[in-house]
C-alpha cells in the first residue's frame, strides 16, 4: 500500500508541494525581510553573502570529488592514501582551499555497495561534492535509504546482485562520507580526465554507478 | 527529540525523485538563505547543533510542509529571536527597528574562503575510549527532548563498533549552549535483521555515528 | 507501516489544550462526516481496518495537517476511488456521473440504533493461546509497509503478559482484504523504564493490546 | 526546548490551525461533495445521516459512564461485575441499545491511576462516552501520554502524588478501556444521580479526577 497510492489517491491530497507558488513567495518574502534585517544590524555584509553563492554556484560542486575518484581508479597509492585519511588525500589534489577534517572514503566492492544518507537533517560531503540535491534532502530518501535501500536504488534506476551486501552510512556526527565507486569497465584507454567525467555526484552518494563507454 | 526530522525508517513518503541537471539552487532566494545562514553561523552566536535544534523544534507539520531552505529561514528566525539579536516585531516589520546587539565577529569578502573549511569538531581530551573496534554494543533506550544524533530505529538494537573516530563535541550540550563537553565517536554497524527484524532484507548493513553516552555494553 | 500516525512517544506536539463545554461538533461538516463514515460503513464496502489504513497512507505532511475529521474525508475518498465505488471524475465535479456500483446493504432510518452497537470482533477458533498471564514476551521488531496495529514505541521491547482477550480480527491482514485471521490478543504491559530507559518516570507503566504474532518469548 | 517554544517561534510558523477558514471551507466543501455523490448513487441515505447525527448529538455521551461509575461507587456488586465485564454490566442499566464487547474497566485506587489513550488513531469508547474531545484526537495527547503522562496530567491542572504509579493504556485493539475514578470524599450524603454529576468525562479518561462538594 505504501508504494502504490501515489496515483489512487490523488484526488484525495491537499497539495504541499514545497515548489508551488504559495511557498516561493512566503520565502521569498521572509529570506528578504531576514536578510534586510541582518544587513541593517551589521550583522551581515551583502557583498559577502554574494561571493558566498559565487562560491556554492561556482567553486566546489562534485567535479571536486570525481577528480579524486578518478586519481585514485588510476594511482594505488593515492587510493590507499584516500582510504586512509580522506581529507588529507583530497588536500594534496589542491581543488579547494582546505577539506574539513573526518572526511571519510568508503570503497565499492563486487561485494559491498555503499550509500550515504543523513537521517535526521541532511548532513553531506559538500567540501567534495558541493551542495546536496533536492532528493538527498527530502524525506523520502531519508527514511527509505536505511530500511529499503534496493526500493531506493530502484528509483534510480539501478539494480545491484541480489548477493551484493548494502551497506548504508547514516552521517549522524559530523564525520562525512564520500564513496568511492568501482571503476567501469571498457575504461583501460581512458586518461585521468575522461574517467573523471564517468563519475557523477551520484555515483559518489551510492545511488548510481559509474558507466564505462559501450565496448 | 523524538520528532518527524528523526524519519529513519519511516514508511509513506513516497518514491525519490532525482532531478535530471538539477540547478544549484531552484529560486535566488534559497542561495541568499544559505548565505545568510553562512554568514550568521561566522558570527558565532549560536553553534551548527543549536541550527539544527531550532529546525527540530519547528511544529512537525511546518517542518514536513517546508522546502528545505524554508525550515532553514523559519530555524534561523527562532535563532535569531531567542538569542536576542532580533525582536519579534522586527521580524513583522521586516526592518531594524532596535540598535544591534554585539556579535563577536562579521563575516567580510575576505574571510569567505577561509570560513569554507567545515569545522573541526574533534577535540583532544587526554581520556580513553570505553570500547574497541569489534566490540558488541546496544544503542541506549533514551528519549531526550532536546537535541540529539542518536536516531530513534537504533535505540536498544544492538551493533559492533567498527571504527573509533577521536573525541568529538557533543551535539546534546553544544546544542543547549551547556558545552562541548567532548565524548568519543564511533562507527556502530548493524545488521538490517538486528534493526528491522528477521524479514529484512539479509545483506543490508547499517551504520551510525555513535558518541560514547550514547551506547552501552552488551 | 511506520507512518506519522504513529505518534506514541513524539515530542514537539506541545501542550494538550482541552476545551471547556466543548460541543459535540464545532461545525455542521463534521457531523455529516461522521455519519458518512457510519453509512459507508453499513455498506461493507471495506471494513474498518481498511478506513484507519486509508488515513495512515495520507502524505505524512497532510496527515498532520489537516483536522480529524477532514483526515476521515480524505481516507473515505481513498477507499471510494479504491473501492471503484465512486469515480475520480465524480469527486472533481462533485456530483454522481456513472451508475451506481452494488453494495450490500444500505442503512436505513430503523437500522440505524441496531447500526450503533460497536462491532464484535473476537472469533471462537478453537485454538490455544501461546502465552498465559504472567509470561514475559518481548514485542517484535517487525516493520510491515501496510496496516499494523503493533506501535513502534514498543518493539523489541520486554513486558509481561497481563491479560488474555480471547481470538480478534487481526488487522494487519484484515486492512488488505486477504481474510480476518484471527488471533489470540493480549494486554501486555511494559514498565516506563523498558519502553524509554532509566531515566524514564519509575511510576509509569504502559499496556498495549497486541495479538500473537506481534510477540515473542522472552 | 521542546516545552517552551510556544512564545518565542510563534513568528516563524507556517500556520496550519485545523480549525482556520481555509481548512473549514475546504474541508466543508469536500464533505458537502462526498455526500452529494453518495446520495445520488443511492449508497447512503440523507434522512439516516441525520438519525446518525442525532444518535451522537443527543442520545450518547459522557451520561452513561458517568452513571454506571456512580452505580459502582453506591454497589459493592455492581462495581464488582462492571471490572468482571463492563459491556455486560452496564447493559443491565439499560441507557443504550447496546454496549460493544471488551469494554474494560480499569479502577482507580490510592496506588494507581489509569489514564486512557490511542497512540495510533483515536479509539474511544464512545459506547458510553459519546464522541471523543478534540483534546483526546490531538498530536499532542496522542504522541505524550505514554511517554509523560504526568506533563499531559499537568495540562489538566493534575497533580498526582509523586508515588502514585500511572498505568496508560494504550487502545491498540478493538478492546475499549473506561477509567472508574475514586469518589470523592464528602460524598457519602450524596444519592446515585447527584454522585454521577461529579463524574466528568475526563475523569473516565483518566485526566481528570472528581471533586466532591467542599467540606
Amino acid at each position: 500500500m505504501a508504494h502504490d497510492h501515489t496515483d489512487e489517491t490523488h484526488h484525495a491530497h491537499i497539495h504541499h508541494d514545497p515548489d508551488q507558488p504559495q511557498e516561493v513567495d512566503e520565502a521569498q518574502l521572509r529570506v528578504r525581510a531576514l536578510e534586510t534585517i541582518l544587513v541593517e544590524k551589521g550583522y551581515v555584509d551583502p557583498a559577502t553573502l554574494d561571493s558566498i553563492i559565487d562560491y556554492f554556484e561556482h567553486r566546489v560542486g562534485p567535479h571536486v570529488g570525481a577528480k579524486a575518484v578518478a586519481r585514485a581508479w588510476v594511482d594505488e597509492s593515492f587510493k590507499r592514501a584516500l582510504l586512509e585519511d580522506g581529507a588529507a588525500a583530497i588536500q594534496t589534489l589542491n581543488l579547494v582551499p582546505r577539506i574539513g577534517d573526518h572526511l571519510i572514503v568508503v570503497e565499492n566492492t563486487p561485494m559491498q555497495h555503499n550509500m550515504v544518507v543523513c537521517t535526521l537533517c541532511s548532513c553531506y560531503p559538500w567540501d567534495v561534492l558541493g551542495l546536496p540535491p533536492t532528493w538527498y534532502k527530502s524525506a523520502a530518501y531519508r527514511s527509505r535509504a536505511i530500511i529499503d535501500p534496493r526500493g531506493v536504488l530502484t528509483d534510480f534506476g539501478v539494480a545491484l546482485p541480489e548477493s551484493t551486501e548494502i551497506r548504508v552510512w547514516d552521517s549522524t556526527a559530523e564525520t562525512r562520507f564520500l564513496v568511492l565507486p568501482m571503476r567501469p569497465a571498457n575504461t583501460e584507454s581512458l586518461g585521468e580526465d575522461a574517467l573523471a567525467a564517468l563519475v557523477t555526484r551520484n555515483s559518489m552518494i551510492g545511488t548510481a554507478v559509474p558507466v564505462g563507454p559501450s565496448a | 527529540m523524538n520528532g518527524v526530522h528523526d524519519m529513519g525508517g519511516m514508511q509513506g513518503f513516497g518514491t525519490v525523485c532525482p532531478e535530471e541537471n538539477e540547478p544549484v539552487f531552484h529560486h535566488v532566494w534559497e542561495g541568499r538563505m544559505l548565505a545568510l545562514q553562512r554568514a550568521m553561523g561566522f558570527t558565532g552566536a549560536w553553534n551548527i547543533d543549536a541550527s539544527r535544534a531550532a529546525q527540530e523544534q519547528l511544529p512537525p507539520a511546518d517542518y514536513l510542509a517546508a522546502s528545505y531552505y524554508k525550515r532553514w529561514a523559519l530555524g534561523m528566525t527562532f535563532n535569531l529571536l531567542r538569542s536576542g539579536l532580533v525582536d519579534p516585531i522586527e521580524i513583522e516589520a521586516g526592518h531594524a527597528i532596535s540598535p544591534p546587539a554585539k556579535v563577536a565577529r562579521v563575516m567580510r569578502g575576505t574571510d569567505v574562503l577561509r570560513a569554507f573549511t567545515r569545522g573541526k569538531f574533534s577535540r583532544d581530551t587526554g581520556t580513553k575510549p570505553s570500547f574497541c573496534v569489534g566490540d558488541t554494543v546496544r544503542a541506549r533506550r533514551m528519549n531526550p527532548d532536546t537535541h540529539t544524533r542518536l536516531p530513534r530505529y537504533a535505540r536498544g538494537c544492538v551493533g559492533q563498533i567498527e571504527a573509533v573516530r577521536g573525541c568529538h563535541v557533543l551535539p546534546d550540550t553544544n546544542s543547549l549552549g551547556t558545552g562541548e563537553n567532548p565524548q568519543w565517536l564511533y562507527t556502530v554497524v548493524f545488521s538490517g535483521q538486528a534493526l528491522w527484524g528477521q524479514s529484512a532484507d539479509p545483506t543490508l548493513k547499517v551504520s551510525i555515528e555513535a558518541f560514547e553516552p550514547y551506547l552501552e555494553s552488551a
